[in-house]
C-alpha cells in the first residue's frame, strides 16, 4: 500500500476562485493509498516547498502529486523539491487544475469535480509509478566527419579548432568537393578555388585532424558518444608517406587521354593522376581500371621513374576501426543526369532534350569547368563539338527541379543564381555572343542575390524567356531549342551554338546506403532527414549525427558553411561533458516475453533497437530478442504500442501506469 | 439448410486429383527425409473417423510413406513452426506440406523473424480446396461442403514452394459467400451490427482455439494472459470476450493471411475471419498491401507514408 | 506446373475513323489479330466517342458519350483495345475524370442511366502488342522481317500525354513504337518531330496550319533519313497522307517557314529540301506485313501515297 | 461576456488521450488564454501518439467513456519524428474495426492540435462533448460490462438471466 | 407402472414450469448453433442434435462471480454472493452423455471441501434426461461404460418412441415429484416401440486394463506420439461434460473489484505455471497426458469413476483431430 502527499495549490486565486481546493484536497484524502492531502496558497513558493520536503518526511510519503498548474510550467521545479526529500524524482508527478481546468472552465460545481477526477488519475499514475534513474553514456571525443567538400572542411576545421580530435572521410582522391571545381562564385564573382584551396591545406596541416582521402565508410556500430565506424582505405597504388608529390610519374605516364572527372569528362588526364594541381593530399592515385599495368601487366613506368619508390601495385584496400562520439555527415551531392532513366529511381529522364546524344549541351558545372581559367580551355567558352567559340547560348532553368511530372518536386535552389552568374561569365567573355535563358521564375533570395540577378539582365543582356523547353534537336551544327514564351504567349524556337541545362541538385550515388550504415533515414530523393524541420535542421533523428551542407537539401556555398559550423557547435556542445545525461523515459525489452518479431525495431524512428541473442549456458542459440540501446532510445513509446505482447515497456508511461488511469476514470 | 441443398451442387473435383497429391507428397517426403535434407516433415495423417485427418510431424520416412492429401487436410500446419508451439521437432531443417494459403502464413512469419526460408523445405500443395467445418465429409468436394473461405481462394497455387504437387489449377466459380456476408454486415446500420457481433462474441467461451491454431499468435505472453495490467478481461463474458477478439483483430491486422482456422476451430462457431478479412480489406484500401503474397520488410502498421490517408483525422 | 498461358481475347472499340477514312487500320488491326491468335471481339452497337470537338463544346456530352461507350463494352469479355488513339485518349480521360470527381460520375450515371464502367480496362493497340502479346512473342511470330525499313515513328500529340491518363509511356521520351518496330524487324531513325502535332481536326477548318505541321514533320523525317513514317492515329494518318502533295506545293521552295519565330537564325536559305514521298504506314499495317498477311488485305491501295513502291524496293511485297 | 451556465441532463464523459508536446501544450495554451470549453474532458497524457494503444481506447470506452479524443502533433511535427504517422495508420485500422463491430464512430474522434493551436482545442472538445451530448450516453460497452453468460446469470441473481426480450415476458406474465 | 408423455405436452410441461418460475434449461438452437440455455417455452426446445457445450454448466457456470469487494474509508469491504438467490432449475432433454455427468461431478465437488456453488444448484435442480438416438462417428458411450439409454444422473428418464412420444421413468424422488405436479400431462402405458439406437464404432473397452496401462506408462513414447499435434487450446476441456478445473481471477482495480472463478484447462500452457516461473508439465503432450490420466487414472483412484462420458464432444471440436477414442483403443489394445 503506498503512501502518497497530495498538495492541492490555490495558484493565488487563479484556481481557488474556480475550484473548491479545499474539497480537492479532503477528497484526495480518501483516494486510497493517499497517506496525506492538503491544500497551500502558493506551492512553487519556498514555503510551499518546504511544506512538501516537511510533509514528505513526517508522512514518510513515497510518493507526491502536486495538483497546480501544468507541468510544463513547475514540474522540474517539484520534482527537484521531491529530491531533496529524498524521494525518487520520477514519483512527483502534477496534477493541471489550472490551465485544464480553473482557467478554462467557470462553473464551480462543474471544474471542482473535474479538479477531483484530475487528482484521482494522476494518484493512479503516481502509485503504479516506479523510481527511475537518470541514464549517463560516457562520450568518446573525436568526430567522424564524412565528406571533404566545403561542409565537411568547414565542420572538421572549426572542431578541430576548439581542441577536439576528427576524422575526415572523403571518398574522392582529394578533398574539396564541388566548390572546387567553380570557377567563380556567385554574387562577388570572386574566384572559388582563390577561397576554397587555403581552407583544403588547413585541413591538411592541422594536428587534430586525421584525413583519409579515397576512403570509404564500410560500417557504423556503436550509439551517441560511442560509435565504431569502419573505414575502407581503397587501394591508392601510391604510398601515401613515401610519396614527396613531385608528379614526375604524371609527366611520365605513357597513358594519358583519360577523361579527368573534375573537368567534367572535357580535359584529359594520365592513369595516375591527381584530380587537379590543387589537390590535398598531393598524392596521385592509379585509376587501375585504366591502368596499362594493372590491365596488361605491362608497363610499369610510374614505378620506374618515383624516386622514392613510392609506386605499390599490390597495394590492398585496408581497414581501419575509428572509436568516435559524433558523426557530421556532409556527403553533398551531385547533378541530376538528364539522358536516361536512372535504374530504380522515381525520376524521369529527359531524353527530348537529347542530353548525352547532342555534344552540345552540357550542363552547369561543365559550363563551370569551360569558365574556369584552370579548366580544361583555360578559362575560354568553347563549345564541345568542334572547339568554336559559342555566339549563341541558350541556358535552361529547371531542368529537373520544379519538373513533378518528372518526378522531381523540390526547388535546387542554386540554379537561378548560378544560371545569372553563367550569362555573366559568358557576356565577359564573349562580348559579341548573346545568352539566352528559358526560365520559371527567377528565385534570389539572399543577400546581394537580386541585385546580382538584376545586374546579369539589366547590365549584361541576358534574354530571359519566362517559359519552358520542350525539345531541342540537332540541325546541321545547331541545336534547335524549341520552347514557349508565357510572357508573350507564342511558341519560340532558337538556334544555338551551346545549351547549358541547370540540372537538378541529387544527392550523391549511394547516399541512401551510407543512410542505413548509419541509421539514418532519408526522404524519398535520398536526401537525409533532419530531425525537426525548424527546431532541429542540423540533428540527425539517430542521436549523435548531424548533417551539414546539400545531402540534407538543396544549398549554396553560404548556407553549407553556416550549417556546418552549426553542426561543430552540435558537437561540442556533446563533447563539452564527459558524460551524456538523459532522461530516462526509455523503452525496456521484458527478454523473457519477447518473442522476436522486431515490430518495435520496423517502428523505431531512432534505430535504439537491435536485435540481441539469448543463449544458454552451453552457448546454444536459444532465441533472438529485441534490446533497446538507452543511449538512443528517444522515449515515444511507438514500440510499445505496437509490440502484441507489450514485452517492451516504456519506463515512466508504463501500461500499467495508463491502465490504472483509465480504470480510475 | 434446405435453400443450399436445391441448388445444383457442382463437382469441384475428382477424388483422383488428391490421390495424386498424396502420391507427389510421399515422394517428397520419402525423398528429403532419406537424404537427409530435412529432419522431419509437417505432413497430415489419415484420422480414424471416414473424412478426418490429423496435422502429423514425421522424422521416417516410413512415416512419411503414409502422408495424405484429401478435402479433410484442413489445418494450417505452419503453425507447427512458430515458437509457441514450438519443441516438437529437432532443430535443423523442417519439410512442410502447405496449401496457398498456409504458405501466406509461412511468408509473414518469414517476414516477422520466426523462420528462415532456408530452414524450411516447402512440399506445395496446388489445392482445390477442403472440407468446410461442419459439412458433409465423405466422397467428393462439392459446392455444398467446400470451405468458405476455399470459394473465392486466390492462392491455390503454392508459388514459391520448393516443389509443387498436384497440377490441377482451374477452380469453380464459386459465390464468395465470405464476402457477401461482409458486404451484408456492412450494410447493417450501426446498431445491428453490434447486436450481431455481440450475440456472436457472448457466445465466446475463452478456449482460446482460435489463438492456438493461429500461426500468427506465437506471443510467448498473450497480452489476454497479463494480469498486471488487465488490459482484456480474462473471464469469459461478453465484455472481456468483446474485448478479446477486438484486440486479436487488431494485432492480426496486416498480418492475417486468411487461413481462417481460427473460425473453423470455433467450436462456438464465432465467424472470426470476418473480422480478419474487414481488417485485411481496409488494409489493401488504404496502403494497398496483402500480408503474405511474400515475405516484406515491414507490414502496414510498421511503416507509414507521410501522404498517408488522414481524412478521418480533425 | 504453371498454368498454360490462356488465349488473349479483348472486346474492340474502333470508332469512326476506322470504319470510313482509317478503314485500313480497322482491317490491318483485325488481320494482324487473326494472325496472332488474339480474340477481338467488336462492341455491340458502338457509337462516336465525341472525338476533339464533344469536350471543347459539352464536358457532360463528351465525358456521357465514351461513359455509354465503355459500359457497353463492359458486356463484352476482355479488356478494351482501341486503336485510335483520339478514341484512345477520350475514354481513358473520361475513366480518370469519373474516377477522380464523385459529382461528375454521379452526373454521367444519371445522363446514361447506368452505372459508368470506370474500371474496365482499356488498352491501345500498341500496348497490346508490345506489353501483353509481348515483344518477345511477336519477335518469334515474325515470318517476314522489315529489314531494312528505316521508319520514323509518329506518336502524335494524344497517344502518352497527359501522362496521368493514357499511363502508355514515358510522356516526352516514349520508346514504344521503337521497340516494336526492333521486335519487326525494322530499324528505327533517331528524328526530331515524333512528338509534335500534326495539326489533327483543324484539318478541315484551317488547313494552312495543318499544310504546316505536317510538313515540319514530313521533312523531320526526311533528314532523318526514314523510309516511311508509322502512325498510331487514322487522324495523323489523314494528314500526313492525304496532304503530301499539297504540303509540296505550298512549301517546295527553299525557304520554308518550318521553324517559326527564330531569334537570329542564320540557317534560312541553302539547297531545296527533299521533296520525297514518304509513305504512311499503320503501325498495324508494318506489323500484319511482319506476320506474313498478305499485303491485299491491309488496305495498301486506298491510300494516298502509295507505299508499294517502298515496299518492293525492300522486298518485302 | 460570462455565458450562462447550462445545466444539462446529460453530462457526457470525455477523455482525450493526447500527446504532451503539441495537445497537452496547445489545451495549455487554451488556458493561459482563458479560453472556455465544456469541463467533461478528462485528460490522459502520453509521450506521443505514437504510445497510444487502441486497447486503451477500448478499456476507456469500457469504463464509461461515451466519447474518446486522440490528439496529437500535425503530419511532420511530430517530436519523435514518426511517431504521429505511425498512429495515424493503426487508427485508420482501429476505426475500421470499431465501426465494423457496430461502434458509432462520432463517439471517437481523432486530431491533430498543435501547441500554438488553443483555439482548436477548445473546438475540438466543445464539438466532441456537444456531438456526443446530443447522442446521449453510449450504451454498448457499459450494458456489456453488466451482461453474463446465461449460467452465471443462474447464480448471482435470478432477474439477470431475463436477458432475452421473450424470456423477461414469459417471467413477467407469471405475475 | 409406465407412463408416456407426447412431444407436444413435453413442451406444454416446459411452458408450465417456465409459469411456475422455475429456470428450465434445455437444448435450443441459439445463432447457427444448439446450447443448453434458458428455455421461454416449450417450442424453443430443440432435440435434432447434441448441444455444443454438455450441461454441466448449469452447475459450473462458464464464469461466475464469488465475491465483490471494495475499498472504502481504508477498510477493504467484502460482499459474499447470495446463494439462497440461485432459482430452482430443470434441465430438459439432456442425453445421458450429458445427463449423466453430475453424477460423475458430485464426487468431486463434495470432496474434501463442499463446492457450496455448485452443489446448491445440484439441490435446487431436476434432470430430465432423455434416451439418445442420434449419435455419429464420435460417440462412444457404450465404451466408457454409459449406453445411449443409461439413466445415471436423470430424475427422469425419457425414451422415444416411435410415434414422436416419450416412454417416462421416474429414476429418483425429484422426477416422481415432478411428474406428480403435472400428472395431467402424463398417459399410463407403455407405447409403441422404442425408436432404435445408433451403432457406435467404439463399442467396449477394457477401462481396468487401461487404467493398468496408464498405471504403469506415465512415461511412454506414446504421449509424444499422439499429443505432440496437439496447440493448446482449452476446446475440448471447456465443452467436456466431465471437465471441472477452474481458475480464480480478481477483475478490476485493486480497491474496487469482483473476484471470478470460470472455467480452466490443463491443456493450457499456464495452466501448472508456478509463480517461479517453472512449468512442471512444460510440454504439450504432459499436459495432454495430464488429461487422460486424470479422466481414467486419477479420478478412478479418487472417487471409483471414470471423468468420461463417451460424449464424443472433444473429438469433434479438436482444432487438430486428436481423437480420445483412437487412443483408448490404442491402450486397449496394447500387449503389455
Amino acid at each position: 500500500m503506498s503512501r502518497i502527499g497530495v498538495f492541492v495549490c490555490h495558484c493565488g486565486e487563479n484556481i481557488s476562485r474556480t475550484v473548491d481546493v479545499e474539497q480537492v484536497a479532503k477528497a484526495a484524502g480518501e483516494i486510497p493509498g493517499v497517506a496525506y492531502s492538503c491544500d497551500y496558497k502558493y506551492m512553487c513558493s519556498d514555503p510551499g516547498q518546504t511544506l512538501l520536503k516537511k510533509a514528505v518526511a513526517e508522512h514518510k510519503l513515497d510518493g507526491v502529486l502536486v495538483a497546480a498548474c501544468s507541468p510544463r510550467m513547475h514540474e522540474k521545479t517539484f520534482r527537484k523539491a521531491a529530491e531533496a526529500a529524498g524521494l525518487n524524482p520520477y514519483l512527483c508527478e502534477m496534477a493541471n487544475i489550472r490551465e485544464h481546468c480553473s482557467w478554462v472552465h467557470e462553473d464551480r460545481g462543474m471544474a471542482t469535480a473535474k479538479a477531483k477526477d484530475i487528482v484521482k488519475l494522476m494518484v493512479e499514475r503516481v502509485r503504479k509509478g516506479k523510481s527511475l534513474a537518470p541514464i549517463t553514456v560516457p562520450v568518446t571525443k573525436r568526430a567522424l566527419v564524412i565528406g571533404g567538400g566545403i561542409a565537411g572542411i568547414q565542420a572538421a576545421l572549426d572542431i578541430a579548432d576548439a581542441g577536439h580530435k576528427v576524422v575526415l572521410v572523403e571518398r574522392d582522391p582529394s578533398i574539396g568537393g564541388h566548390m572546387a571545381q567553380l570557377s567563380e562564385t556567385f554574387p562577388t564573382l570572386d574566384c572559388s578555388q582563390c577561397i576554397m584551396t587555403p581552407k583544403m591545406v588547413d585541413v591538411a596541416n592541422h594536428p587534430n585532424i586525421t584525413l583519409f582521402t579515397y576512403s570509404e565508410i564500410e560500417k557504423v556500430e556503436g550509439y551517441i558518444g560511442n560509435f565504431q565506424v569502419t573505414v575502407k582505405h581503397k587501394a591508392r597504388s601510391v604510398d601515401e608517406k613515401k610519396c614527396t608529390g613531385c608528379g614526375v610519374c604524371m609527366t611520365k605516364c605513357p597513358k594519358k587521354k583519360i577523361p579527368n572527372e573534375f573537368d567534367q569528362g572535357h580535359g584529359m588526364r594520365p592513369a595516375i593522376y591527381v584530380p587537379f594541381p590543387q589537390a590535398v593530399p598531393n598524392t596521385p592515385v592509379i585509376d587501375r581500371e585504366n591502368c596499362t599495368m594493372f590491365q596488361s601487366g605491362k608497363c610499369g613506368v610510374c614505378a620506374k621513374v618515383c624516386g622514392p619508390g613510392a609506386v605499390d601495385y599490390e597495394q590492398k584496400d585496408t581497414f581501419t576501426v575509428e572509436d568516435v562520439g559524433a558523426i557530421v555527415v556532409a556527403t553533398g551531392f551531385k547533378l541530376y543526369t538528364i539522358d536516361r532513366k536512372p535504374e530504380g529511381s522515381p525520376i524521369q529522364g529527359y531524353g527530348e532534350f537529347g542530353y548525352g546524344t547532342i555534344p552540345d549541351i552540357i550542363d552547369g558545372m561543365t559550363f563551370e569547368r569551360l569558365a574556369s581559367a584552370s579548366g580544361p580551355t583555360g578559362g575560354k567558352i568553347l563549345r564541345p563539338s568542334d572547339g568554336k567559340e559559342p555566339k549563341q547560348v541558350v541556358f535552361i532553368q529547371c531542368v529537373g527541379s520544379r519538373a513533378r511530372e518528372k518526378g522531381i518536386s523540390y526547388c535546387s535552389k542554386v540554379c537561378c543564381m548560378y544560371t545569372a552568374k553563367h550569362t555573366m561569365l559568358y557576356h565577359h567573355k564573349v562580348h559579341d555572343g548573346q545568352a539566352y535563358v528559358f526560365f520559371m521564375d527567377a528565385r534570389t533570395p539572399g543577400k546581394g542575390y537580386d541585385e546580382f540577378w538584376r545586374r546579369a539582365v539589366e547590365e549584361e543582356e541576358a534574354v530571359y524567356i519566362r517559359g519552358m523547353v520542350s525539345r531541342m534537336y540537332q540541325r546541321g551544327d545547331k541545336i534547335v531549342v524549341m520552347g514557349s514564351d508565357i510572357q508573350v504567349g507564342t511558341q519560340v524556337e532558337i538556334e544555338a551554338d551551346l545549351v547549358v541545362l541547370a540540372t537538378a541538385v541529387q544527392p550523391q550515388d549511394g547516399a541512401d546506403l551510407l543512410a542505413q550504415k548509419l541509421g539514418i533515414s532519408y526522404d524519398k530523393y535520398n536526401f537525409y532527414s533532419e530531425a525537426h524541420a525548424k527546431l532541429k535542421p542540423v540533428e540527425c533523428a539517430t542521436a549523435g549525427i548531424y548533417l551539414a551542407g546539400a545531402c540534407q537539401g538543396p544549398k549554396d556555398i553560404p548556407d553549407t558553411v553556416s550549417q556546418a559550423s552549426a553542426a561543430a557547435a552540435k558537437v561540442m556542445t556533446l563533447f563539452a561533458k564527459d558524460q551524456l545525461e538523459r532522461d530516462p523515459v526509455v523503452a525496456k525489452v521484458n527478454e523473457k516475453y519477447c518473442v522476436g518479431c522486431f515490430a518495435c525495431k520496423k517502428v523505431c524512428a531512432y534505430g535504439a533497437i537491435e536485435e540481441k541473442e539469448i543463449r544458454d549456458r552451453q552457448g546454444n542459440l536459444v532465441k533472438k530478442v529485441a534490446y533497446v540501446n538507452p543511449g538512443v532510445c528517444g522515449g515515444c513509446g511507438t514500440c510499445q504500442a505496437t509490440c502484441p505482447s507489450k514485452s517492451i515497456e516504456l519506463d515512466g508511461y508504463t501500461d500499467e501506469q495508463i491502465m490504472a488511469m483509465i480504470e480510475a476514470l | 439448410m434446405n435453400a443450399k441443398a436445391s441448388k445444383t451442387h457442382v463437382t469441384c473435383i475428382e477424388p483422383a486429383y488428391y490421390e495424386a497429391i498424396t502420391e507427389a507428397i510421399r515422394k517428397e517426403a520419402v525423398q528429403i527425409l532419406k537424404d537427409e535434407t530435412v529432419v522431419g516433415v509437417v505432413g497430415y495423417l489419415p484420422g480414424r473417423r471416414k473424412g478426418t485427418a490429423s496435422p502429423a510431424l514425421v522424422t521416417t520416412a516410413e512415416e512419411a510413406g503414409k502422408l495424405i492429401f484429401s478435402p479433410a487436410c484442413v489445418n494450417n500446419l505452419s503453425v507447427y513452426l512458430t515458437k509457441a508451439k514450438k519443441g516438437v521437432l529437432k532443430k535443423g531443417k523442417v519439410g512442410i506440406v502447405a496449401k496457398g494459403c498456409d504458405m501466406r502464413a509461412l511468408a509473414g512469419l518469414i517476414t516477422e523473424s520466426q523462420l528462415q526460408r532456408e530452414e524450411l523445405f516447402i512440399i506445395g500443395v496446388v489445392c482445390p480446396g477442403v472440407y468446410g467445418f461442419g459439412a458433409e465429409r465423405t466422397g467428393t468436394l462439392t459446392e455444398a461442403n467446400i470451405a468458405r473461405k476455399c470459394r473465392e481462394c486466390s492462392v491455390h497455387l503454392p508459388d514459391g514452394a520448393d516443389v509443387a504437387a498436384g497440377t490441377h489449377t482451374e477452380l469453380a466459380d464459386l459465390t464468395p459467400e465470405e464476402a457477401e456476408e461482409m458486404a451484408r454486415i456492412e450494410a447493417m446500420p450501426q446498431a445491428e451490427r453490434w447486436a450481431f457481433w455481440k450475440e456472436h462474441f457472448s457466445r465466446c467461451i475463452r478456449c482460446m482455439a482460435c489463438r492456438q491454431v493461429c500461426p500468427f499468435c506465437y506471443c510467448e505472453q498473450c497480452l489476454c494472459d497479463k494480469n498486471r495490467p488487465q488490459a482484456v478481461e480474462s473471464s469469459p463474458r461478453p465484455a472481456g470476450n468483446m474485448a478479446w477478439h477486438l484486440v486479436r483483430a487488431m494485432h492480426l491486422a496486416g498480418r492475417c493471411g486468411g487461413c481462417a482456422e481460427c473460425e473453423r476451430v470455433c467450436p462456438m462457431d464465432i465467424p472470426l475471419n470476418l473480422l480478419n478479412r474487414r481488417m485485411a480489406k481496409e488494409l489493401k484500401e488504404l496502403y494497398d498491401f496483402e500480408a503474405g503474397l511474400n515475405p516484406v520488410e515491414k507490414g502496414p502498421l510498421n511503416q507509414y507514408k507521410e501522404d498517408d490517408d488522414q481524412s478521418f483525422i480533425k | 506446373m504453371t498454368p498454360g498461358k490462356k488465349r488473349l481475347s479483348y472486346s474492340y472499340y474502333p470508332g469512326c475513323s476506322l470504319h470510313a477514312s482509317g478503314r485500313e487500320y480497322d482491317i490491318s488491326t483485325r488481320a494482324l489479330f487473326k494472325a496472332l491468335n488474339v480474340g477481338l471481339k467488336e462492341v455491340p452497337d458502338w457509337f462516336c466517342c465525341g472525338a476533339t470537338p464533344a469536350h471543347n463544346v459539352d464536358e457532360l456530352l463528351s465525358l456521357s458519350l465514351c461513359a455509354k461507350n465503355l459500359s457497353l463494352a463492359e458486356e463484352v469479355e476482355g479488356d478494351l483495345a482501341v486503336a485510335c488513339a483520339a478514341c484512345f485518349s477520350r475514354l481513358k480521360t473520361t475513366q480518370h475524370h469519373l474516377k477522380e470527381d464523385d459529382t461528375k460520375r454521379k452526373q454521367v450515371e444519371v445522363a446514361i442511366d447506368g452505372p459508368a464502367a470506370i474500371n474496365k480496362p482499356v488498352k491501345h493497340i500498341l500496348e497490346i502488342l508490345a506489353r501483353e502479346f509481348g515483344l518477345a512473342r511477336l519477335e518469334e511470330s515474325v515470318k517476314k522481317p522489315l529489314l531494312g525499313l528505316k521508319v520514323a515513328s509518329y506518336y502524335g500529340c494524344l497517344l502518352t500525354r497527359p501522362p496521368e491518363v493514357p499511363e502508355l509511356d514515358d510522356c516526352e521520351d516514349p520508346s514504344i513504337m521503337e521497340d516494336l518496330l526492333r521486335a519487326l524487324g525494322a530499324e528505327p531513325v533517331k528524328w526530331s518531330h515524333r512528338m509534335e502535332c500534326c495539326g489533327a481536326n483543324f484539318t478541315l477548318s484551317r488547313p494552312g496550319v495543318v499544310l504546316k505541321l505536317s510538313n515540319a514533320i514530313l521533312e523531320s523525317a526526311r533528314i532523318a533519313g526514314a523510309d516511311c513514317i508509322m502512325v498510331a492515329c487514322p487522324l495523323c494518318h489523314g494528314n500526313l497522307d492525304i496532304r503530301q502533295k499539297e504540303i509540296k506545293e505550298a512549301y517546295g521552295a527553299p525557304d520554308s517557314t518550318l521553324f517559326g519565330n527564330i531569334f537570329g537564325s542564320e540557317l534560312r536559305g541553302g539547297s531545296a529540301p527533299d521533296q520525297r514521298d514518304v509513305p504512311i504506314f499503320y503501325v498495324t499495317q508494318l506489323a500484319a506485313l511482319a506476320m506474313g498477311v498478305a499485303s491485299e488485305s491491309l488496305g495498301f491501295e486506298s491510300v494516298i501515297t502509295d507505299p508499294k513502291p517502298l515496299l518492293r524496293d525492300k522486298q518485302l511485297l | 461576456m460570462h455565458a450562462e451556465t447550462k445545466q444539462h441532463d446529460f453530462e457526457p464523459k470525455i477523455v482525450a488521450f493526447v500527446c504532451t508536446w503539441c495537445t497537452y501544450a496547445g489545451a495549455d495554451l487554451a488556458g493561459t488564454s482563458r479560453m472556455q470549453y465544456p469541463s467533461n474532458v478528462r485528460v490522459l497524457k502520453f509521450p506521443c501518439t505514437g504510445r497510444i494503444d487502441p486497447v486503451f481506447i477500448l478499456r476507456a470506452f469500457q469504463k464509461g467513456a461515451d466519447g474518446v479524443l486522440v490528439s496529437g502533433c500535425h503530419p511532420g511535427d511530430c517530436h519523435y519524428m514518426a511517431g504521429n504517422f505511425h498512429a495515424r495508420r493503426r487508427f485508420a485500422a482501429f476505426r475500421a474495426l470499431l465501426s465494423f463491430v457496430g461502434v458509432d464512430l462520432n463517439r471517437l474522434q481523432f486530431s491533430w492540435v498543435s501547441a500554438a493551436e488553443g483555439g482548436k482545442w477548445v473546438d475540438v472538445v466543445t464539438e466532441l462533448t456537444e456531438r456526443v451530448r446530443t447522442m446521449g450516453p453510449m450504451p454498448e460497452f457499459k450494458e456489456l460490462e453488466h451482461e453474463e453468460q446465461w449460467s452465471t446469470f443462474a447464480g448471482a441473481s435470478a432477474d439477470k438471466v431475463l436477458n432475452s426480450p421473450e424470456l423477461k415476458e414469459a417471467y413477467d406474465s407469471i405475475g | 407402472m409406465p407412463q408416456i408423455i407426447t412431444e407436444q405436452n413435453l413442451r406444454n410441461l416446459i411452458d408450465l414450469l417456465v409459469k411456475e418460475a422455475k429456470l428450465v434449461v434445455g437444448p435450443k438452437l441459439s445463432g447457427s448453433v444448439v446450447l443448453y440455455e434458458p428455455l421461454a417455452a416449450g417450442s424453443d426446445l430443440t432435440l435434432d442434435a447434441l448441444p455444443r457445450r454438455s450441461s454441466k454448466e448449469l452447475f459450473f457456470p462458464i464464469c461466475e462471480d464469488i465475491l465483490s469487494y471494495k475499498r472504502e474509508n481504508g477498510a477493504m469491504k467484502v460482499t459474499d454472493v447470495d446463494r439462497s438467490k440461485f432459482p430452482e432449475t430443470v434441465l430438459i432433454g439432456a442425453p445421458p452423455c450429458d445427463a449423466g455427468s453430475p453424477a460423475i461431478l458430485d464426487a468431486v465437488m463434495s470432496w474434501d471441501y463442499n463446492d457450496e456453488f455448485y452443489l446448491e444448484r445440484r439441490r435446487k435442480s431436476t434432470i430430465v434426461g432423455i434416451a439418445c438416438t442420434k449419435g455419429d462417428d464420435a460417440c462412444f458411450c457404450r465404451a466408457v461404460g454409459l449406453a445411449p439409454d443409461a439413466e445415471g444422473g436423470s430424475d427422469l428418464f425419457l425414451t422415444p418412441l416411435k410415434d414422436g412420444s416419450y416412454a417416462c421413468k421416474a429414476v429418483t424422488d425429484k422426477g416422481q415429484a415432478l411428474v406428480a405436479a403435472h400428472q395431467n400431462l402424463f398417459a399410463d402405458g407403455a407405447g409403441t416401440e422404442p425408436v432404435p439406437f445408433v451403432d457406435q464404432a467404439v463399442e467396449k473397452l477394457d477401462l481396468v486394463k487401461i487404467k493398468k496401462w496408464l498405471e504403469e506408462h506415465f512415461e511412454d513414447p506414446l504421449w509424444e506420439k499422439i499429443a505432440d499435434i496437439c496447440v493448446g487450446c482449452g476446446a475440448c476441456a471447456f465443452i467436456c461434460p466431465a471437465c471441472h478445473c477452474f481458475d480464480i481471477n480478481d477483475e478490476g482495480s485493486t480497491d474496487d473489484g469482483v473476484r471470478r472463478k470460470h472455467w480452466d484447462a490443463c491443456g493450457f500452457a499456464k495452466f501448472t505455471n508456478h509463480a517461479s516461473g517453472h512449468n512442471p508439465r512444460d510440454v504439450q503432450n504432459k499436459r495432454y497426458r495430464n488429461r487422460i490420466m486424470h479422466k481414467f487414472k486419477y479420478y478412478d483412484d479418487k472417487f471409483g469413476k471414470t471423468l468420461c462420458t463417451g460424449c464424443g464432444r472433444c473429438i469433434r471440436a479438436c482444432p487438430v483431430g486428436i481423437d480420445i477414442a483412437e487412443i483408448l483403443e490404442t491402450i486397449n489394445g496394447k500387449e503389455d
